[in-house]
């Protein structure tokens, strides 16, 4: 199967071949400067690559730099697999976040769980035992089903890559929105373990040591993903099938244990995935990192078709490959280790000293192109920004008040709300206990694993409303931050870092590159604000199709510590009897709120704005009152506002409410979402100490034994009484029901 | 009491079922690597869940010719207790060792999820523990958990009480609601349910940790060693 | 008109298949080192009550909206009929 | 000599399928309510390389063994000389 003949460099110049890779006139000049000649197609397939925003973050990369980085507890920031953050007792949490949107477009399921598989790689690589993975997803609406098709897919593929490699799903989040329909988003998190002394970078040093190719054969799929994950996407890319990749997570079942038994031997240098550009990246970045060169004989390289071209091995996404570099003489060691596991693993190439990617097919040498050139010195670029139209509008317009005549009603309704609705459907999919970690599972508001053998346990969330992004991408910023670390804060954990994933349409936008700006701009505040770094994380630009692009969602993936197991704290009802204590006011503000999307079907007005000084204050009150020990169950409130946050309290549980609402806005005290509220329960006898601790929060009720939601206003007119079960079927049969239906 | 976990490739549940036996019930265990050919010096054998060679072609069909399942053949033999959970009882299934087959869920979806079981027979070596009650809590996490035998199999599995526990409401579509069968002899328990991940209530549910305490009192009492 | 319809799902040429791969080694296990390929796919049977002249037709949308995944998937068919007995 | 051997497994008759069972719905929503019956089993394709007068033992044997699990499925199979290029 020869595939036609390649074009020749002068060709490639005349016709512009580069072009339909991706790299523009002005890029195949620097090319041709950089090379001192015409790129051959392997190389210009390198550089394209390379040069592709998945890749070299050339759009994005002036944004990163906003990021806060660094911090005491922070061990590793940006720049390798993943981040690390120091727990004590020599142990570190390791996490990272990514995108394969895309390729889950085309082919859900395989799409979903070779996402998966990618970001277990970037944890293990680290030296890092992956214990835990989460997901954000972003749909069209459900009637759809086309949509139905994606989602069902989506959530397959993710449960068929985790539940077989054997790490728990134990969390994230799903958000249905008509922007996505075309284009869903799929990002997957993988948090990992690691002792200090075991962490590993992907560096390709010491010359004349070997390089060794582990794992799974090279084969013919995913050629060019990462140029396609840096496009939009067009009926045409339904014709690029083979860029779709088939996971093996049983093959990374087995790479996950035998890398980790590698990274303890002392004879390893370095080592890092083959993630998006495959052996061209992992080659060129360890090369460039550690600043010196590789050469690689492709004949070598295990193949799994026949007549694969070098342009084809160096740009093949096949997946579950990594790449070792290890001391010169115990390759034989390396090679045995793997064989043990059953996998195969190949002397492909050495480290050399001319910082050059250097590849020899069949005797000639295919490709020499400087590896820096490659990596770090990608192009960079400052797309123009431009606020848009619609922006301006929005923050015209008149505070928007939606017109609710039965709350019970509208409470029911809004529990039906797939984006607010259980998500069991989902999360009964994965195994989320494997391990025998998971002591919280997901339905709360965050999830939480023990660490063995101490008394620590992590918290873990993603979030990340896109809504108030996109009605205001500096406050939508904060307020996605601010929401992950609140529902750290009521799991009782302290928040640590953050991971983040940047999902926007095409920066060559102006109105994008600003959503991109703003949003950036206001993540990094409130990062810097509540004192979580970021640590890593990942850019996924050109989130578009014909019909435009995509809400900006930069998914928040964060991870807190909680100190003491008796911290645990989950969201819902203890005992009857406790009191249940409101935390922070109502605004009158439901631009964006999921009551303005049921009533109107869209979005519009300007978004709430958060004062991440209260945000912050507020946060360690709460902790500080759950590790005091007074807190029975804690909850913020989020999408849907208060009423829906009461309800989800008692699901689950035999208890009921009986509550008085303060305020004379009732519409606001129900329905609003404004930022930094909780509502916490807390034994009678706890009373005193609790509102020690937070003067500022209203008790307003407490726990019945019957299972019914009573809210009264302060004259004591009843405004809501309602029965749980019912309340509680609509919402957790409600993404089921949507599946069934038929329209 | 020493007990063997059995690792094949792709078995994700072996740590699980180690910590289960050695941390919270307080025996020995030790794990066995698949192309290991003896168990002696075990009195006990376990064959955790996963997804031994990825479950490929058929859950278990790969991992039943591993060179270990000769000597879990021969333990099985001697009258040994011997447990396959999730995977391990489509392992055993799949040796022959018990009666029956695997289908893909009902709803063809992967549960995972706490489920109530009935225990069906409280006199195996496996249940004595449970004698008053009615119904425990123990999760499932499958995709092919939907038991299947034909109707002759089934009722000589009522009629030697080989079903030990059955679920109380219909989650995957198993015959009779079978959750877990015993072999003739009552020394093979295959069960899809994982006891290993109900052994500390942090965890959900410590119902399972009656099972395994279950073995170790018939073991002490058939060698009489007092503790 | 009845048809028993025979639907063959195989993957494309190119696309991984790591059932096969695992069958594979596992009948070299077994001793049978001939082997040298293993390739998985599906076979369906349906039972279609249609008439003659649009029965092709049906099937072969059936494989292009659900049966075969074209993305990673080819599929080929037959149909014949099924004589009432 | 290379033989190219197509193994169809199916589910007994009588063993419910569920897999079959949801296509069948899902064709029903399409629209396509003729479709009266689905079954759903897997065909493996094998190229391997043995002498004449084993191969047909040879595949028996693997379809018994490994291929097919003789409490729910029944298989059949195709055996193919290939003819060497
Ligand atoms: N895709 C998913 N995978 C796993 N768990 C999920 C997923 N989506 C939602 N969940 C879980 O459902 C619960 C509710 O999610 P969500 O409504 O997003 O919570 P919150 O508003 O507190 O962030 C959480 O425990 C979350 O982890
Ligand atoms: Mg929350």
């Amino acid at each position: 199967m020869q595939l036609l003949h390649e074009p020749s460099p002068q060709m490639i110049k005349d016709e512009k071949v580069y072009r339909e890779m991706g790299v523009s006139d002005k890029e195949f000049q620097m090319i041709e400067d950089i090379l001192g000649r015409l790129p051959n197609y392997t190389e210009l397939g390198l550089f394209s690559v390379m040069w592709s925003e998945h890749c070299s973050y050339k759009n994005s990369k002036v944004l990163l730099k906003k990021f806060p980085v660094t911090g005491d507890k922070v061990l590793q920031g940006p720049g390798e697999g993943a981040g690390i953050i120091d727990i004590g007792d020599e142990q570190a949490v390791v996490f990272k976040i990514e995108s394969h949107n895309h390729p889950s477009a085309i082919e859900p399921y395989e799409g979903a769980a070779t996402g998966v598989g990618g970001i277990i790689r970037d944890v293990f690589s680290m030296g890092a035992r992956p214990v835990a993975l989460l997901n954000s997803l972003r749909f069209g609406e459900l009637k759809n089903p086309r949509v139905k098709y994606i989602f069902e897919g989506v959530v397959s593929g993710i449960a068929g890559y985790g539940n077989c490699i054997g790490i728990p799903t134990v969390g994230g989040e799903v958000q249905f929105d008509p922007c996505y329909e075309g284009n869903p988003l799929v990002n997957a998190m993988c948090v990992g373990l690691i002792d200090h002394k075991d962490i590993q970078k992907g560096q390709a040093k010491g010359v004349g040591n070997p390089v060794i190719y582990v794992g799974a054969s090279t084969g013919r799929d995913g050629i060019h993903g990462a140029t396609f994950a840096s496009e939009e996407l067009s009926e045409e890319s339904e014709s690029k099938r083979p860029a779709v990749q088939v996971g093996d997570p049983f093959m990374e079942k087995l790479l996950v244990e035998a890398c980790l038994e590698a990274t303890k031997h002392p004879k390893l240098v370095g080592i890092q995935d083959m993630g998006a550009a495959g052996l061209t990246s992992s080659s060129a970045e360890m090369a460039s990192k550690a600043g010196s060169g590789i050469e690689m004989n492709l004949d070598a390289v295990p193949q799994r078709e026949k007549a694969m071209t070098p342009y084809e091995m160096m740009l093949s996404e096949s997946q579950e490959r990594m790449l070792l570099v290890v001391e010169k003489g115990s390759e034989q060691e390396f090679i045995s280790l793997f064989e043990k596991w059953g996998l195969m693993a190949k002397v492909v190439g050495q480290v050399t000293d001319d910082h050059r990617l250097k590849l020899i097919h069949q005797g000639d040498t295919v490709a020499d192109v400087p590896v820096d050139a490659l990596a770090e010195e990608a192009p960079v670029y400052h797309q123009p920004s431009k606020e848009p139209a619609y922006f301006q509008e929005f923050q015209s317009q008149a505070d928007y008040r939606p017109e609710v005549a039965d709350y019970a009603g509208t409470l029911k309704d809004l529990l039906r709300q797939p984006t607010i609705a259980s998500k069991e459907w989902v999360y009964e999919q994965y195994d989320y206990m494997v391990r025998t970690n998971t002591v919280v599972a997901p339905g709360s508001d965050a999830a939480v694993l023990r660490i063995r053998d101490t008394k620590k346990a992590l918290a873990m969330t993603t979030d990340c409303n896109s809504r108030y992004i996109y009605l205001d991408p500096y406050e939508g910023g904060k307020l996605a931050v601010a929401e992950a670390a609140r529902n750290l804060v009521c799991s009782g954990a302290e928040p640590l870092g953050v991971t983040d994933c940047l999902n926007y349409g095409s920066p060559e936008k102006p109105e994008i590159f600003w959503q991109l700006e703003k949003s950036t701009d206001g993540l990094s505040e409130a990062c810097e604000a509540l004192a979580t770094p970021v640590i890593g994380g990942n850019v996924s630009l050109y989130n578009e199709t014909a019909k435009g692009a995509v809400y900006p969602t930069p998914v928040i993936g964060m991870v807190g510590l909680i100190h003491e197991l008796d911290h645990i704290t989950k969201q819902s009802f203890r005992q009857a009897g406790d009191i249940i204590y409101l935390l922070g006011e109502a605004k009158p503000e439901f631009s964006g709120s999921e009551l303005q999307k049921m009533t109107e079907g869209r979005i519009f007005g300007p978004s709430p704005v958060i004062d991440l000084e209260t945000e912050k204050q507020r946060q360690q009150d709460v902790l500080k009152a759950i590790q005091s020990g007074s807190v029975q169950s804690a909850h913020d409130l989020s999408e849907g506002g208060f009423l829906v946050a009461l309800a989800e309290k008692a699901f689950g549980t035999p208890f009921g409410a009986e509550v008085t609402i303060p305020d004379a806005d009732v519409l606001s005290a129900f329905f609003s979402e404004s930022p930094s509220r909780y509502i916490l329960t807390v034994k009678k006898e706890n009373k005193a100490a609790f509102e020690a601790l937070i003067p500022e929060a209203q008790a307003i009720g407490t726990v019945t034994d019957a299972a019914e939601i009573r809210v009264t206003d302060k004259q004591g007119a009843a405004l809501i009484n309602e029965r749980v079960q019912p309340l509680e079927d609509a919402w957790r049969g409600a993404i089921s029901c949507y599946l069934k239906s038929k329209d | 009491m020493k007990f063997a976990v059995i690792v094949f490739p792709g078995s994700n549940c072996d740590l699980d079922m180690y910590h289960a036996v050695k941390d919270e019930l307080g025996e020995e265990a030790a794990y066995v690597w698949h192309d290991e050919t003896s168990l002696e010096g075990f009195d006990a054998v376990l064959l955790p869940g996963g997804f031994s060679y990825g479950d490929y072609l058929r859950s278990g069909a790969i991992a039943r010719f591993s060179p270990i399942m000769k000597a879990v053949e021969k333990a099985a033999a001697e009258g040994k207790p011997v447990l396959g959970v999730c995977n391990g009882f489509q392992v055993l299934l799949e040796a022959g060792l018990l009666p029956g087959a695997m289908r893909r869920n009902a709803k063809l979806t992967f549960i995972c999820k706490q489920t109530e079981l009935e225990i069906k027979n409280k006199s195996t070596m496996f249940t004595t523990g449970y004698a008053d009650e009615e119904t425990i809590t123990i999760p499932v996490a499958h995709g092919d958990g939907n038991y299947y035998c034909d109707e002759a199999t089934l009722k000589t599995l009522k009629d030697n009480n080989q079903i030990v526990f059955t679920y109380k409401d219909d989650i995957n579509g198993s015959v009779a609601n079978i959750a877990g069968i015993t072999n003739e002899n009552g020394n093979v328990l295959g069960m899809m349910p994982h006891p290993e991940r109900a052994v500390d209530d942090l965890l959900g549910s410590a119902d399972g940790l009656k099972l395994f305490q279950s073995i170790v009192k018939y073991w002490r009492e058939q060698h009489a060693i007092t503790s | 008109m009845m048809y028993e319809v025979k639907v063959y799902v195989t993957l494309k040429e190119g696309v991984l298949d790591p059932q096969g791969s695992a069958v594979k080694n596992s009948l070299h296990h077994l001793g049978y080192e001939g082997v040298e390929e293993v390739r998985i796919g599906k076979v369906m049977t349906l039972r279609i009550e249609a008439e003659e002249d649009t029965i092709d037709a049906q099937v072969k949308e059936m494989c292009d909206k659900l049966l075969a995944n074209p993305v990673i998937e080819d599929y080929t068919y037959e149909t014949e009929e099924v004589v009432s007995s």
